[in-house]
């Protein structure tokens, strides 16, 4: 299953309530606000790299490139809107709103 | 595309706080009409979402109709499935005795695992 | 793939509905079908033909539109949510209809996956 | 005392058109003179006449119409806004208006108060 | 100054941010969703202890009523729309939304 | 009511992050018009409002227009008190080289007692 995230993880709790019912394997993408949670070296850098020991995790591009997001924490991987589409192909869908 | 005779699993998580948004209120609408398509229909109250179901709830005052006692009637419609988080109660400092419904009280890892097995997801 | 859309915001104030936009083009370019967009809560004012954005900014209604008549993306409008926000047949864009909540639980059955998008 | 407000958020989706209602009902029972409601951001769904709630809800937009014409309040949409999310004059409610920024600068200058409900 | 705050401390960070802006003597009022905050025995009552030591502390009680909160953090008061406005004939006011 | 020769201090509180909604383009058109009436302005950044002023923002890929160097723009309508809270800017992992504009960093203890001088603030 697919977590998307589109919230700043600093103004909501969404991201780290995700976190607790995440299952082993399934991909989480950042999106919009979201993607925040992905820049590297902020108060959050932590939280992902414990999520990427059972996760992948991803950061729509656009919405990176958008926020002048140039570096995220290491392991994260960029997604255009076509590889937003990939995933949801392999995946069933649970938006976090 | 699933054949007629597939029946979907279809869960709503109620994420928001009743009355400062409407998104509870129309969650359940959405929930309810949902209930007459005899799909597998499962509820799930996490953080804020408890909120909804919590007693003594009185609009009057701020003059938006209230309807906590809505969630009742989901039994009376087949939707028996309804699960609440331990610790998003607790933190609330609330305990099933504070809610208007009977409900399930699940650990996040159990709801987690509930969440995997749907064919759809929607957050309220 | 058959793919549901449901959008919970209204058009500018969130990125939602660019987002859904967005998404919804790259999964017809890939092949895939995008069978319809349901709008719920505020997302159901993403139907007004009376919005007038600036000229050097996006035209979100034209793009539901666009979705309607050039891929056959069904543009719906939950009644009730409608009701309460003033969206109705005379304002409603291009390619889009107003609809009940069990057209929704349609979608829901009859594609392979449903995304929402919102607040 | 002279009060302002500045609404930002639309009708009924979130809680804020209501607790804007409540004050200013409240403050001109107390006396004060609730200068104007400034509708801005989504705010400007205030506006609309076309709202059709149910029956055993309130009318919002009533209540806007009801403090124009009986308590004096002017109800102003931000135009750049209302342009964007499609209320325009065709679609006002009664006693409601469009007008610019400038005029909410006047009421933050004119006013002992002004106060923002939002979400 | 008056600080109203109107979002639940639960999903979004507008409580703890606006009470490191707070000046001593300054009351806060929660409305809206924003009175979660102040129900007794939850995560933020001890944050709402600390800043009473400094600050009136009140929720509206029409967002309480519609809320079932029926206890409310010891020391915080209890206001209506009239006293709403009793606050804001008092303070200028600062509206974190 | 005060006289037409009475300045106001007017404080306008960037609190959320651009994009995502439209609070701080609107906010800050909000600002430009403000600009014009010789008031006493101020624009402090609080929170997710920082990354507004973020260097870099290329929206083309969102296809939404992007407004980051309009702030830019403030100095020549004599909006020149621009703060930004420290803690916001620390714990998001940036320093005032990452933003686009010349800003003074203060604490929030200094931003509040600023705050408290207003006659009026509004947040975006």
């Amino acid at each position: 299953m697919l977590h998307t995230i589109n919230k700043s993880p600093f103004e909501s709790s969404t991201f780290e309530t995700c976190v607790r019912f995440l299952q082993p394997g399934d991909p989480v993408l950042f999106i919009e606000d979201g993607v925040y949670a992905a820049q590297a070296g902020n108060r959050f850098s932590s939280l992902i790299e414990t999520v990427m020991k059972n996760n992948p995790v991803f950061a729509l591009k656009p919405d990176l490139d958008a926020r002048g997001i140039t570096r995220v924490t290491e392991g994260v991987g960029s997604v255009d809107y076509e590889g937003f589409v990939g995933l949801v192909e392999e995946h069933q869908v649970n938006s976090w709103l | 595309m699933s054949e007629d005779t597939d029946i979907r699993k279809i869960m709503h998580v109620m994420r928001r706080a009743p009355h400062g948004s409407i998104y509870s209120y129309e969650g359940l609408e959405m929930i309810l009409i949902m209930a007459a398509y005899e799909q597998d229909l499962s509820v799930v109250f996490i953080g804020d979402g408890v909120y909804a179901l919590k007693k003594d709830q009185d609009t009057t005052g701020i003059g938006i109709k209230g309807f906590s006692k809505t969630f009742m009637a989901l039994d009376g419609y087949d939707v028996e499935k309804l699960f609440v988080d331990r610790a998003s109660l607790e933190e609330r400092g609330l305990t099933e005795d504070d809610l208007v419904v009977d409900v399930e009280v699940m650990e996040a890892s159990e709801i987690g695992r509930l969440m995997t097995e749907q064919d759809v997801v929607i957050h309220h | 793939m058959n793919i549901g859309i449901l959008l919970k915001e209204g058009p500018y104030n969130h990125q939602a509905a660019d987002t859904a936009y967005k998404f919804a083009e790259a999964a017809i370019a890939k092949g895939h079908k995008v069978d319809a967009i349901f709008l719920y809560n505020d997302g159901v004012n993403n139907a007004t033909r009376l919005g007038d954005p600036p000229q050097d900014d996006r035209n979100i209604a034209a793009r539901w539109t666009m979705l309607a008549e050039k891929h056959g993306v069904e543009v719906l409008a939950c009644i009730a949510a409608s009701k309460r926000r003033g969206i109705n047949d005379d304002v409603m864009i291009d390619g889009g209809e107003i609809t009940g909540l069990g057209t929704l639980t349609d979608i829901a059955i009859r594609n392979d996956r449903l995304l929402t998008f919102g607040d």
